[in-house]
């Protein structure tokens, strides 16, 4: 099984986005940083083995370990129900808070505020697929490629909101301070899981361990908050 | 993430823009032998030959390259081959620049005036030999333009493989921008990189067009 | 390691990929459509005495051949903004890929007025025609006729190109399918997919321009000439 | 119409008319002029400038030096007029030129529309008065590609005619031709020729230039060499025209 | 080489020959034979089937019916030796044809090497041989573009003779040439003729086909009309020769 293979070869290849900031992303000396690449480097230290990143990107974080270019997945991937059809997910590392935001100098407070508004998200992320599923609410989504793509429209002013994690909305007015963006409606918590071709149940078993462990010792919480200024919800933690 | 744009992410770029090149010579390497054979199969005296490479040949003209490419990174693995990216990417593109170049290149051979064949043929030369003594190279000489014009297509579109993890130019340049939110800087920088190695080629395929003193169309993708 | 593909679950979505190979369609109608008018100007501005126009054509050309048409896209898209200007992903997308098809236009256009025999020039010139009359009557039908071919795939090509107007959130087919396959993970079978949309799309182009080309060109028809 | 007798007065002259293509001299001061009404064949070997000359003449190329007057337009200036010019001279090339994604008519229709604004309905009747002046009327609605090169050259000629000009100019119009063939346009131009019309023709065809021409230029590197009327040919006065009608006779 | 009166025995002969391309009956029933020796002139007018009668007796045409026997190769059936039916025939067209990336000598001794083996060195002596044969040893290492368009049609015929054909094939080899330059290349032709080479030509110079050709074959609408010694363009017997004859004269 995989779980055999990855320790006789002695190296573990990791799928990560690292044009995700600020999960997967290049530091000013061009190495990747990130949370989920802290994440990946701490799990292959424990396991003593060498890592390998697969660079990815969000269309082809799960074609490459269903193929078995990559072993798991590490790349902010939220758990749904429709995905869980295709790859196993261990339980969850991380948790990922969503919300809508919008310039500080508007007027949205909720849902209705945002008719004739334009929304950008990633497309394909959780986010895109919340809120296109609120058919009810008549909202205008304008979906892009990647985050950076997508803040660059909300920066340039392509959009009037953008829909996305806590942590990439209050980004964008660091860059731009022109337009300082801050989240307005809370769109929802999602559990990030480590990914894995389906029926490697020795590889989840430890990967599941793994997590447990870290999660009680503040570990995955410490790199959490480095990169995402706030603590992993307390339900979580205890 | 932030910060400014330093020397570490130039370097970054560069590297990026050595993978576009290489991937490019990979691919026009790989894609001018198979596009040879093509060009000679689209004119096969045997009709089935003829009608298998034109198939080919529409269905690759007919599906975006970023498609192929996908479908022959994950499609090779899927089916067992473990393969490295380098070879499936090489594979695609070859792929891809062979059903181009062919068309190009039977054109080219096509265009030898006819009288050229017939009197080849008159001489009692054997087909190879009409082919090789008579044929190519006067063909080389006209499809020579065109095949420099079609190389610039080539480099631009190698920015694809980065949907199967190549950081080459283009996905450096984003990965670069992720981490500087600097979109028009870092635009600007690989657009002006892109124009740089281009540019000398185009120059290079009109020149050749106005010394043979025919202006023909370097169609190409966008 | 095999994979099973499951192309029932992806191909019940399918009003969504049907509206993304309109949305592509609608593009590539329109960018060819405006590509073709700004590429034949510029042709005719290239071929000009005026030394300024035919070195700005020539600017235009060159610069747009030898970037790719994502930087392209992005500059316009993201420099609109900025500049407060704000139009729809679709309009951006259509004006982004004018620009891009209207360079490789004009140079193939500018081959088919090459290919006009002199002799057809100076017959009508020895009519007395006008400089514009010999353009419009003597030169335009026929060069387009004989580049006809070329312009055809081009603008197939220019269809294939448009997936990139996904990057600025037009919901064309490659959108589509990358919306489709992050939501379902079923990325194979998507694309799959795609690919068979993609090259039932080009025939869709080809035969349309077949059929364009029986209009434009009455002589053809009657003569029973392929093109 | 009736057949004209040459008039003294000259509707086409050139004086001393120089013309280079880079370093090589092609006309190297040609002088003639045709009075109205008379036919002038312009007969040299290959290279001798004939075809320039013409050219000259409706300002195909400029001149680099001397006098050129056609129909009162005064051609080697700058500041020519060249639609009024080409209103007044018709001219027809070897190649026929024909605009072959249109029909014979309307070939024949676009100038006298765009040029003179004459109305459609008008300007295909004159069409088919010119195609019946060169034996074509049943083929108005053809296209090119479906005539003979005779009827092609012939159609050529009807398009010139219908622009209705007071010369008409003729370069090698036979010499992509057959036998046959060129009889046909050769008794085209036979009947303009009774008809008065005033014709400046470059042929090779010796007996038809014998046959028809009032005069004849001979020319040699760049200069008239002799001229006269056509019984220079049967008794050539200088060498070079002895040996050019000599290897032309080799033809019949 | 000494001058051969016609043998009896034939080396070209056509049957009946059929040819249609789709719907048009291009030859009907085409029959004619050349002995040894003989040189035999096609005419007739344009479209007449001509240039196509020629292209079958090289196989460049399949004919849809008859038979051809050339050289003892039965050209009609489909299993006939191509290759060794054009080692011995040669044929020429009207528009040279010379590979325009070799020289002359490279162009003439391509087939000897590559088709008979010879060796370079005595394939360079060849081309010299054959090259003067034409009268034009000087140009061996010019490229085709520099000839004139008299020389290359020379230059074609030399190629053709070097692979030591036994029957030679013109087609119209001087309707693209002016009179002098024409002049030229029938001199290699009559000189072709003189020593006893076998040869059928399309020609549309009647002067030249009454002087070389041994017997006239004349073709009118896909069938041979009329065959005879050359005297028969003086006095023709039927009125389509007649009339053909009579339209040729009008070059004279
Ligand atoms: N546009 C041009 N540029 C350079 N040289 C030219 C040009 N046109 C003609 N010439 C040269 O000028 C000379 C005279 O040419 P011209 O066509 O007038 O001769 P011609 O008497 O008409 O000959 P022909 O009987 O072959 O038509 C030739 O040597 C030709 O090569
Ligand atoms: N490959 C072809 N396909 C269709 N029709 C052809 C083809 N070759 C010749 N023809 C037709 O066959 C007829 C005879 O042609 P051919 O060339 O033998 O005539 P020809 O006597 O040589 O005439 P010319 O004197 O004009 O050369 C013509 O009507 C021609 O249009
Ligand atoms: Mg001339
Ligand atoms: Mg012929």
């Amino acid at each position: 099984d995989l779980l055999d293979d990855i320790m006789k070869a002695k190296k573990i290849r990791i799928s990560t986005d690292l044009a995700i900031p600020p999960s997967g992303m290049m530091d000013s000396t061009m190495k990747p940083t990130g949370s989920d690449v802290e994440v990946a480097q701490m799990l292959a230290k424990d396991w003593g083995l060498e890592l390998e990143f697969i660079q990815t990107t969000g269309a082809t974080r799960i074609p490459n370990v269903l193929t078995g270019k990559a072993d798991i997945i590490i790349s902010t991937l939220s758990v749904t129900a429709e995905r869980a059809k295709v790859i196993d997910f261990t339980k969850r590392y991380a948790t990922l808070q969503s919300d809508v935001g919008c310039l500080k100098s508007s007027t949205v407070k909720d849902w209705p505020d945002l008719k004739d508004k334009s929304i950008g998200v990633s497309r394909g992320t959780t986010q895109d697929t919340t809120l296109s599923n609120m058919k009810d609410k008549d909202l205008k989504i304008a979906r892009y490629d990647d985050d950076a793509t997508m803040v660059t429209a909300a920066v340039s002013g392509q959009v009037d909101c953008v829909g996305s994690s806590a942590t990439i909305i209050n980004q964008i007015g660091v860059k731009n301070p022109s337009r300082v963006f801050e989240s307005r409606i809370p769109l929802a918590t999602f559990d990030l899981a480590i990914g894995l071709k389906k029926g490697e149940q020795p590889l989840m078993d430890k990967l599941n361990a793994w997590i447990t462990e870290n999660v009680k010792n503040g570990k995955l919480n410490a790199i959490y908050k480095k990169f995402h200024g706030v603590d992993l919800p307390a339900d979580m933690r205890s | 993430m932030g910060g400014h744009l330093n020397i570490n992410h130039l370097m970054f770029l560069g590297q990026g823009a050595l993978w576009t090149i290489g991937l490019s010579l990979i691919a026009l390497i790989g894609g001018g032998i198979v596009g040879f054979v093509i060009a000679l199969a689209r004119i096969s005296p045997l009709k089935s030959v003829r009608l298998a490479s034109a198939i080919y040949v529409q269905l690759i003209q007919g599906t975006p390259l970023l498609v192929i490419l996908f479908l022959g990174y994950f499609g090779l693995a899927a089916i067992g081959l473990k393969v490295s990216p380098l070879v499936a990417a090489g594979a695609s593109l070859t792929l891809y620049v062979a059903a181009y170049l062919g068309e190009i290149w039977r054109g080219c051979i096509q265009s030898v005036p006819k009288p050229q064949w017939e009197a080849a043929e008159g001489l009692a030369l054997s087909r190879t030999q009409r082919m090789v003594k008579v044929i190519l190279p006067q063909a080389i000489r006209i499809a020579t333009p065109p095949t420099v014009g079609f190389m610039v297509q080539i480099i631009k579109n190698t920015s694809l493989a980065s949907v199967v993890g190549f950081v080459e130019l283009m996905r450096s340049g984003q990965i670069v921008n992720n981490s500087l939110f600097e979109p028009f800087a870092i635009y600007a920088i690989i657009a002006v990189t892109y124009f740089a190695m281009c540019y000398p080629l185009s120059l290079f395929s009109q020149r050749l067009e106005r010394r043979m003193g025919r202006g023909r169309s370097n169609l190409a993708p966008a | 390691m095999s994979l099973q593909l499951d192309f029932p679950a992806v191909l019940e979505r399918w009003p969504s990929f049907l509206a993304g190979a309109v949305l592509t369609l609608e593009l590539a109608f329109f960018a060819t459509v405006l590509g073709a008018l700004l590429g034949t100007l510029a042709a005719v501005g290239r071929g000009t005495h005026n030394s300024l126009i035919a070195g700005a054509c020539k600017v235009y050309v060159e610069t747009i051949r030898n970037t790719p048409l994502l930087v392209q896209i992005f500059l316009v898209y993201f420099g609109l903004a900025s500049l407060g200007l704000k139009y729809s992903a679709f309009t951006v997308a259509v004006a982004a890929l004018t620009i891009n098809v209207g360079a490789y236009t004009a140079e193939i256009m500018r081959a088919g007025f090459e290919a006009i025999p002199r002799g057809q020039i100076e017959a009508a010139e020895g009519l007395a025609l006008s400089r514009f009359q010999i353009y419009w009557h003597i030169i335009l039908l026929p060069a387009v006729e004989k580049v006809y071919p070329a312009l055809t795939s081009q603008f197939v090509l220019l269809m294939l190109a448009s997936s990139v107007c996904s990057q600025i959130s037009a919901e064309e087919l490659t959108a589509i399918a990358n919306y489709i396959q992050s939501d379902t993970y079923r990325a194979f079978e998507t694309y799959i997919i795609v690919a068979v949309l993609y090259v039932i799309l080009s025939l869709v182009m080809r035969a349309g321009f077949w059929g364009l080309g029986l209009l434009l060109f009455p002589r053809r028809r009657r003569l029973g000439t392929p093109l | 119409m009736q057949q004209n007798a040459p008039s003294s007065e000259p509707i086409v002259s050139l004086h001393n008319v120089q013309k280079s293509f880079g370093a090589l001299r092609v006309l190297d001061g040609v002088s003639f002029a045709v009075a109205r009404g008379e036919v002038l064949a312009l007969i040299g070997r290959s290279g001798s400038g004939k075809s320039t000359a013409l050219r000259c003449i409706d300002r195909f190329e400029k001149v680099d030096g001397g006098q050129i007057v056609v129909c009162g337009h005064r051609v080697d200036r700058p500041d020519v007029n060249l639609r009024a010019l080409r209103q007044d001279v018709g001219i027809v090339f070897q190649s026929y030129n024909l605009f072959p994604h249109l029909t014979i008519e309307q070939n024949i229709t676009l100038a006298p529309c765009a040029v003179k604004g004459m109305a459609t309905s008008q300007a295909k009747d004159l069409a088919r008065k010119v195609l019946a002046q060169v034996g074509l009327d049943e083929k108005l609605h053809a296209y090119p590609e479906q005539l003979s090169g005779g009827q092609q050259q012939r159609a050529a000629i009807a398009r010139s005619l219908a622009m209705q000009p007071k010369v008409m100019l003729f370069d090698e119009v036979t010499s992509a031709l057959d036998p046959e063939l060129t009889g046909e346009v050769l008794k085209v131009i036979e009947q303009l020729a009774a008809d008065g019309m005033t014709m400046v023709m470059v042929t090779h065809e010796m007996g038809f230039a014998k046959g028809i021409a009032d005069r004849i230029v001979f020319m040699h590197r760049g200069k008239v060499h002799e001229t006269g009327p056509a019984s220079i040919l049967t008794s050539p006065t200088t060498p070079e025209l002895t040996q050019f009608v000599g290897t032309g006779n080799l033809k019949s």
